[in-house]
């Protein structure tokens, strides 16, 4: 029984990601111009001849058809093909850039979390609730490339207490891990707050504080896992803002990273980095779906959790 | 009032939402080893004047009080940090359901724990280690009658039936050794006999001295334990005194009013000869001829378990209902009552058996070739809200209910749904609102007037009067009556609640675990059960002395 | 010939390809406030990083030219005064027809890899250049395009190359890094993997080793310690005195000056002219006008509206350069006169500088001869009812500085009812755009140290032709410029080109970019060749 | 109680604010006179001060003028995409919602697919895809949003489906097309033109972050997003180039959300 569910969710994860694979592949297939072209830049010397053994290098003399199984076995094999641009395997290049974004990621997400559990948890009493609740509606509602640029202003460039730019140590992590922070705190700190504020009224809550339990063992022991289960549905929507983020914040910042590469791939028209990358973020999301599975099923014991993670909350 | 010592001396007390009075200086005492019920409808102020000996007053509530004692020792002034030491310690709340009164994602054993983690061992007030912890959860459990102790308390709350549930909520309220025990509702989401059980714990516990202070608005309910009861209206205690005084001759109108709004089942004193002897697996029907407006005949419907098994919500069911008849239709939660009712709708395909309306057939055919017959037979729900558009006004929601209402020109449209609301005891003037504007009351009037407006044959009523006050309730149940009598429109009743059944139909049948237990005449099947589930479910009806 | 390169735009840097000669320049940065040290790292920040480019045959990038210099050394080097001197090659000898160069070769020379350079080498090299595998636009035109005609090893320290005509600028482009020398080991086992380069493949004879490359944040190079043949006559001879020179990538230009005025980096270049006050005095700032083709409008000849000289005249005057360039620049760039840069060796033409001017009634006058006399409700001028209106396309992404002149002259020509419609094209849209001539004008810049770069713009079917000129005279004057090696007669026919530009508008120069470089006072011994590009040679590091 | 109050003037300089950046999207002429093209290199990167409230930038544009011509652009983009997107999704999302199990199951695993991408990405491959300008960022905000949009419009579906009321009205013999146009699509629309009113903000913000990475519409237009990525080299010498844009686009943003908020709670209200 158990079994099988695994192995449905397996099979479901398997499509997903295949679905992001073919999508990418057509999709990129209807990118206009000759990819051949786009590759070379215009350079006077490549002949048509040497255009053409390119193209038969890269397949792309194959009939469609032929060109996508190829694709796909080359995909299974885990080859992403060469970048254009780079004239690297993709997975080198997204290997090179992965670290740094995972640490922008990881940095984002743990400043994210603090600042929204301080916001939602400790923050009591109506007024000052209210003004937390003004602030997070501000940090949602600011672009982040906006978010970053004055943050930069004021931090970097005015007080000066951060570099400006650059990949090397904490020091030049705080302003743009803050930059992709900021938003996504906003949005938990305002679910959790609901999410407790809801648990609140709950009828067990008043029980639980019936048999004289004090705020702190409301909170820690009752009402946070209940507010977490709704947290929880925004992972996807959190996964989204921290690698969109880093397509921002690496530019503002000029820190390489994944969100560099994609830009730079889409910008060039380097094809296999896109598709690289389409596929990378649909593996990611299909594992942080699972993750969030799992963790339903830790938290609440009653419900087999949804499944797609929900996005966009507001 | 007992000479034992006092647990609990209220006098004067008030609560305030601003300027407004919801709690009005209300004066109450309860002694150990005594049951007090605080009886009122919904809005009368019973819960919050039992919040109030709790200091769990929500945001916004002022609690003032010439004199509220609890162990003898002034609590007016008390700090947040005071009252927590009272609660659970000294006062324990059990309140409505506990499927959501424990928190659905702890384990029963850790609910239970939490009062002993919180002031350590009851009598030492030591922390408890973790060993000791566990074993007091058990005994507290096998005190409050819970089979197999040790498994519960390793189960969430979900796992547990509601019984259980309610019993496993009283441990934890008792956990802490306190000496009163306040239970708001403690019956109202359970089956009867469910119900007897617990009634019959919470009365042992008092008899074990522990001060009850029970909160209902059901006068049957709390007459069977209480030795006291108060009955509250708007937030007065309008009467008090012993149970059976204020049972047998209320002095108060209002308390009057309440007796005699609730229904009672007919006790043993009918005239046997007046029931024809029922013949076992007969049809029952009542008295008045003709042919049946509705034949079931070998009903059932299966249902796929999550495991994959298969469970019959309803098997073999076989009735008639004619004209101008009242058949009621009783069971506990789960014996398939609304299943059968959705089957005779035509809501859902019966998966064995067939339905017929006025001899045609009506099940196992296209819902096109049943919309145009809908109108002969009509459907209410328990929750008349939910069946309306939230978007419409009662108006528009009445005239959906008009054959061909459409086609009508707008004055006689408005006249009829006039005249419809005037036939359900509505005013004209509540034609314009929208149905959250409504009372519970309101909104279950225009469900009918809007199942009436096709003029039906017959009325399929879902648990109609369940979510409403007893003396709203009695208004409902008069109305269906009326309507029975003035259009002659038969009805299907069904209720988990027998005295309302016995008060509105001839006819009844009793269902469990989807099959006909029982069936036949009111009087007859209610004063001499047949059937032993029927019999545990008569005997299990709270009564008043 | 050659085109610009894509990616260098999309860098937002100044759009300028290099068919650079070196010259070993006085100007060295002073010395810093403390004395000099042995070893040391210097960090240097840049615009760019040249993934994918990094072959020095085949990159057409500036950034790749400046971060390939310290690896790679050359046959010969050239001065500020022109004169070439010896490098690789210790003499040379030209033919009579100018057809031949041959080079005597130093004998101590290695590669980093401890392979050796001699004339096979040479050989190796240049075939490599012209190889269509190899996808050289750069190099390839270099070394000649279609004159050149091969190269012979006449013994290990002797080598020929030959030309199918006269080719003059050869001995200054071999100067060029573009025609700097791999080891020939490097050709052989890494051919494919030139282009991705990195350690143990960018392998030169250079004073430095690339010796960490992370695309897209940073190279590393450590000092070459054998390193004992510079150029005759430099400065800086034997090993470089620092031990490690570390590149930064930083795209933003603000973030690359805070990023020196917070000391996190001692060297930038491309430096934005914007922040040049932001720096402030406490660094030392070197800003090198550029040689060859300034940042220009290029009138296509072939559609109607620039088919009339006397419009494009009236284009050409129509707006306030002066004034643009000083808003934008803020006096840190000058605008240009002529289709050359003042620092192009010997060919500008100075006295064009007295010609051009802006004259707003002029060009009214001249268009309403020309027949656009009326206007529409816009204000635009029209004839027989057909707007007077020009499409200028330009490759994304647009630097900011080039964004806002573009603005000011559209709205300067605004004035004078003239419609100028600016198409900021993707990569393959411009393309598409450009092969197709379906433009009225497109903007670029061409850096060049030789003024034969003009033979590509202005000559028949040349491919930086943007205005599709086609001239039989022009084309005689360019062949004969290039095949001439006698300094004044080129500078006499270059001069005739530029005056006669000057009256037919064909190509619109607005302002001679210039590489600024700026470094703090912790660093010394900084040189910058002709382009303003620094050398880190003899670079050091201050107590 | 209090908070009452502040909300309710919170909300009020919300929707002035929504008012205002809407006149200035169809009529800039009632604020500015000034042309938000017109050059003057007399007065460049002027601070904001008399006659230039926003300051100008280096060709000496009025920013104010440039902000306020460019509420057409940010505004056009942010609402043009949504009501694309929440036009399709309906559509899509309620027949979904009311077709078979198995179509329903293939098309939402196909929503799922789209929706296991953030939206900023799927705008960025969409430009990829179709190459940058001003209608290309609005379609590919709009193709991204899109999933999110289908989705609820289909749970929504399903929700109303299963409602008393439907029932109620199918009990009463009422035709389902009939019950579809009466019940099902109105109660549907309701909670998504709430979602839609906060999406607007949503959009706004993708596409001016489009815009600011160099993909949307070109210089000199004077979108918000361009405006801003136009003064972000410029923040040690003249912050106001940068600033202003900003402060349009949170404050529109903002003001979205706090209207459609409280739509929703208003339609919850009514719900219970």
């Amino acid at each position: 029984m158990v079994f099988r569910r695994i192995l449905a969710r397996l099979a479901g994860m398997l499509v997903v990601v295949w679905g992001a694979a073919t999508a990418a592949f057509l999709v990129l297939k209807l990118v206009p111009g000759d990819p051949v072209d786009v590759m070379l830049g215009v350079s006077a010397q490549a002949s048509p001849e040497l255009k053409q053994s390119i193209r038969a290098d890269l397949g792309l003399d194959q009939p469609l058809p032929v060109q996508y199984v190829s694709y796909l076995s080359r995909l299974v094999r885990g080859d992403f093909g060469t970048s254009y641009q780079l004239r690297l395997p993709v997975t080198d290049v997204i290997g090179q850039q992965l670290g740094y974004t995972l640490q922008l990621a990881a940095a984002s997400l743990a400043l994210a979390l603090a600042i929204a559990l301080v916001g939602a948890v400790v923050v009591h009493g109506r007024a000052a609730r209210g003004i937390v609740s003004v602030l997070e509606l501000l940090a949602i509602s600011s672009p982040p490339f906006w978010i970053g640029l004055v943050l930069l202003s004021v931090f970097a460039f005015g007080l000066g207490w951060f570099p400006v730019a650059g990949a090397d140590g904490i020091q030049g992590l705080v302003l743009p891990a803050l930059t992709i922070a900021l938003p996504v705190a906003g949005i938990l700190g305002q679910v959790l707050r609901t999410g407790l504020e809801d648990a609140e009224q709950q009828p067990f809550a008043t029980t639980a504080r019936a048999r004289g339990a004090g705020p702190a063992r409301l909170v820690l022991r009752h009402t946070l896992r209940h507010a977490a289960i709704p947290a929880l549905t925004l992972a996807g929507y959190i996964v989204g803002s921290l690698l969109g983020g880093a397509v921002i914040v690496e530019s503002v910042f000029a820190r390489p990273g994944l969100g560099r590469v994609a830009l730079a791939a889409i910008t060039n028209r380097d094809l296999p980095v896109v598709m690289g990358i389409i596929v990378f973020t649909a593996i990611v999301f299909v594992l942080v779906n699972l993750v969030v599975d799992l963790a339903y099923r830790a938290i609440d014991p009653r419900i087999a959790a949804p499944t797609a993670a929900i996005r966009g909350a507001r | 009032m007992t000479d034992a010592h006092v647990l609990v001396r209220a006098a004067g007390l008030t609560v305030r939402f601003g300027s407004t009075v919801v709690v009005d200086s209300v004066s109450l005492s309860l002694a150990a080893g005594e049951c007090l019920a605080i009886v009122g409808e919904s809005g009368s102020g019973k819960t919050l004047t039992a919040r109030a000996l709790l200091g769990l007053l929500p945001d916004g509530a002022v609690l003032s009080a010439d004199e509220l004692l609890i162990d003898g020792a002034d609590v007016r002034r008390n700090s947040e940090a005071d009252w927590r030491r009272i609660r659970g310690a000294r006062v324990g709340l059990v309140s409505q359901d506990a499927l959501v009164s424990l928190d659905p994602l702890r384990r029963v054993g850790r609910e239970v724990a939490e009062v002993l983690e919180i002031h350590g061992d009851p009598v030492s007030g030591h922390r408890m280690p973790w060993a000791a912890l566990d074993e007091t959860v058990t005994t507290q459990l096998g005190r409050v009658a819970m089979p197999e102790p040790e498994e519960r308390a390793r189960q969430y709350p979900h796992e547990l039936s509601g019984g259980l549930r309610q019993r496993a909520l009283i441990a934890s309220a008792l956990a802490g050794k306190p000496g009163v025990l306040i239970a708001d509702e403690p019956t109202t989401a359970l089956d009867v006999t469910v119900q007897a059980q617990v009634l019959d714990l919470l009365s042992g516990l008092r008899d074990d001295g522990l001060g009850i202070i029970v909160i209902s608005h059901d006068l049957a309910v709390v007459a069977g334990i209480a030795d006291r009861v108060a009955v509250m209206r708007s937030g007065r205690i309008v009467e008090v005194g012993a149970t059976v005084e204020v049972l047998s001759n209320p002095r108060h109108p209002y308390t009057r009013m309440l007796l005699a709004a609730a229904p009672r089942l007919p006790d043993a004193s009918f005239p046997e000869s007046s029931f024809p002897e029922p013949v076992e697996g007969s049809r029952p029907s009542t008295s008045s001829g003709g042919d049946p407006v509705l034949r079931a005949t070998g009903l059932g419907r299966d249902f796929r378990r999550p495991d994959g098994g298969v469970r019959s919500a309803v098997d073999d069911v076989s009735f008639d209902v004619l004209p101008a008849a009242a058949i009621g239709i009783v069971g506990e939660s789960g014996s398939g009552k609304t299943t059968l009712a959705r089957l005779l709708l035509g809501f859902d395909a019966p998966d064995r058996g067939s339905v017929t309306l006025d001899g045609q057939p009506w099940s196992g055919i296209t819902e096109g070739r049943r919309r145009s017959r809908r109108g002969d037979i009509q459907y209410i729900s328990q929750d008349p809200l939910g069946s309306f558009d939230p978007r419409y006004t009662v108006s528009r929601i009445v005239a959906e209910g008009l054959r061909g209402g459409s086609r009508l020109s707008s004055r006689t449209r408005a006249a009829r749904i006039r005249t419809l609301l005037d036939s359900v005891g509505l005013d004209a003037s509540l034609a314009g609102r929208r149905p959250h504007e409504l009372s519970g009351g309101q909104r279950q009037r225009v469900a009918i007037a809007r199942a009436i407006a096709s003029e039906p044959r017959i009325l399929v009523c879902d648990e109609p009067v369940s979510a409403l006050d007893v003396s709203i309730q009695a208004t409902i149940i008069d109305l269906l009556a009326g309507l029975r009598r003035d259009l002659g429109v038969a009805l299907v009743f069904v209720s988990h609640d027998l005295a309302v059944v016995a008060t509105l139909c001839d006819d009844v049948l009793v269902m469990r675990d989807g099959r006909v237990v029982e069936s036949g005449a009111i009087g007859e099947v209610f004063a001499h059960p047949r059937h032993p589930f029927t019999r545990a479910l008569v005997d299990a009806v709270p009564r008043m002395p | 010939m050659f085109s610009r390169p894509r990616p260098l735009r999309i860098a937002g840097s100044l759009a300028l390809v290099t068919a650079a000669a070196l010259v070993l320049a006085g100007c060295s940065t002073p010395a810093g406030s403390g004395e000099k040290t042995e070893g040391g790292t210097i960090t240097f920040g840049v615009d760019v990083d040249p993934v994918g480019h990094l072959d020095v045959h085949s990159s057409q990038l500036d950034i790749n030219a400046i971060l390939q210099r310290p690896v790679f050394d050359s046959l010969v080097s050239q001065n500020a005064d022109g004169t070439i001197v010896p490098w690789l090659a210790t003499s040379w000898q030209v033919s009579d027809d100018g057809l031949q160069y041959t080079f005597d070769l130093r004998d101590d020379v290695t590669f980093s890899d401890g392979e050796k350079f001699d004339a096979a080498a040479v050989k190796a090299n240049f075939d490599h250049i012209v190889d269509p595998a190899t996808e050289s636009a750069q190099a390839s035109s270099l070394i000649g395009g279609e004159y050149y005609a091969g190269t012979e090893v006449i013994d290990d320290t002797t080598v020929r190359v030959n030309f199918s005509q006269p080719y003059a600028p050869f001995l200054a482009n071999a100067a060029s890094v573009e025609l700097g020398f791999y080891s020939p080991k490097v050709l052989a086992e890494h051919a494919d993997e030139l282009k991705a380069g990195g350690p143990g493949i960018s392998v030169g004879s250079g004073p430095f080793i690339l010796s960490e490359y992370t695309p897209g944040s940073e190279l590393v190079y450590t000092r070459n310690p054998d390193y004992d043949w510079a150029p005759e006559g430099a400065t800086a001879q034997g090993p470089a005195t620092i031990d490690e020179l570390d590149v930064k990538i930083l795209p933003e230009s603000s973030v690359r000056t805070s990023a020196l005025t917070s000391g996190q980096v001692d060297v930038i270049g491309d430096t934005a002219p914007s922040s040049l006050d932001q720096i402030g005095d406490g660094f030392t700032v070197t800003s090198t006008e550029s040689p060859g083709v300034p940042y220009s409008l290029y009138l296509n000849v072939t559609r109607p509206v620039f088919s009339d000289v006397e419009v494009r005249k009236a284009f050409a005057g129509g707006f306030d350069l002066d004034a643009a360039v000083k808003a934008v620049f803020s006096d840190s760039y000058q605008r240009a006169y002529s289709i050359l840069g003042p620092t192009t060796p010997d060919s500008y033409d100075a006295a064009l500088e007295t010609s051009a001017s802006f004259d707003a009634d002029a060009a009214n006058d001249a268009l309403d001869a020309a027949g656009w006399s009326e206007r529409d409700s816009d204000g635009y001028r029209t004839k027989n009812g057909e707007r007077l209106s020009a499409r200028w396309i330009s490759y994304t992404p647009v630097n900011e500085d080039n964004a806002n002149l573009a603005n000011l002259i559209q709205d300067g020509l605004k004035k004078i009812g003239f419609e100028v419609v600016h198409d900021q094209l993707e990569p393959g849209a411009y393309l598409d755009a450009y092969l197709a001539g379906d433009y009225d004008l497109t903007d670029w810049g061409f850096l060049s140290a030789d003024a034969d770069v003009l033979r590509s713009h202005l000559g028949t079917g040349g491919y930086q032709n943007a205005s599709h000129l086609s001239d039989p005279e022009i084309d005689a004057t360019l062949a004969s410029a290039v095949a001439t090696t006698d300094a004044s007669q080129r500078a006499e026919l270059y001069t005739q080109l530029q005056q006669w530009n000057a009256e037919n508008a064909v190509i619109v120069p607005l302002y001679v970019p210039e590489y600024i470089l700026a470094s703090s006072k912790k660093v010394g011994g900084i040189e910058v060749d002709i382009h303003g590009w620094p050398l880190f040679s003899g670079a050091y590091v201050t107590k | 109680m209090r908070g009452r109050f502040a909300a309710r003037a919170g909300l009020v300089v919300a929707a002035l604010f929504l008012v205002a950046v809407t006149l200035m999207a169809v009529a800039p002429g009632l604020f500015t006179p000034l042309d938000p093209l017109a050059t003057d290199t007399d007065r460049v990167l002027q601070p904001p001060g008399w006659g230039h409230p926003f300051g100008t930038d280096q060709t000496g544009r009025d920013m104010f003028a440039r902000v306020v011509h460019g509420a057409s652009y940010s505004l056009g983009v942010g609402a043009g995409a949504t009501a694309a997107a929440l036009v399709i999704g309906v559509v899509v999302g309620t027949l979904v919602g009311l077709a078979p199990r198995i179509v329903d199951g293939v098309a939402m695993r196909g929503v799922e697919i789209l929706l296991a991408f953030p939206e900023f990405l799927i705008a960025l491959f969409a430009i990829a895809v179709l190459g940058p300008g001003p209608v290309n960022v609005a379609t590919a905000v709009g193709v991204a949003a899109l999933p999110a949009y289908i989705r609820v419009a289909r749970a929504e579906t399903l929700v109303v489906r299963r409602s008393g009321y439907v029932e109620a009205a199918r009990g009463l013999g009422v035709h389902p097309l009939r019950v579809a146009v009466s019940h099902v699509v109105p109660n549907t629309l309701r909670p998504l033109g709430v979602i839609a009113t906060i999406g607007i903000g949503t959009t706004i913000v993708a596409a001016a972050g489009l815009s600011f990475l160099g993909l949307g519409p070109q210089d000199p237009t004077p979108e918000w997003g361009l405006l801003l990525s136009g003064g972000r080299n410029l923040l040690a010498q003249a912050w106001w180039v940068a600033f202003f844009p900003g402060v349009l686009i949170t404050g529109t943003v903002v003001s979205a959300t706090v209207v459609g908020r409280r739509l929703r709670r208003a339609g919850e209200g009514r719900r219970s």
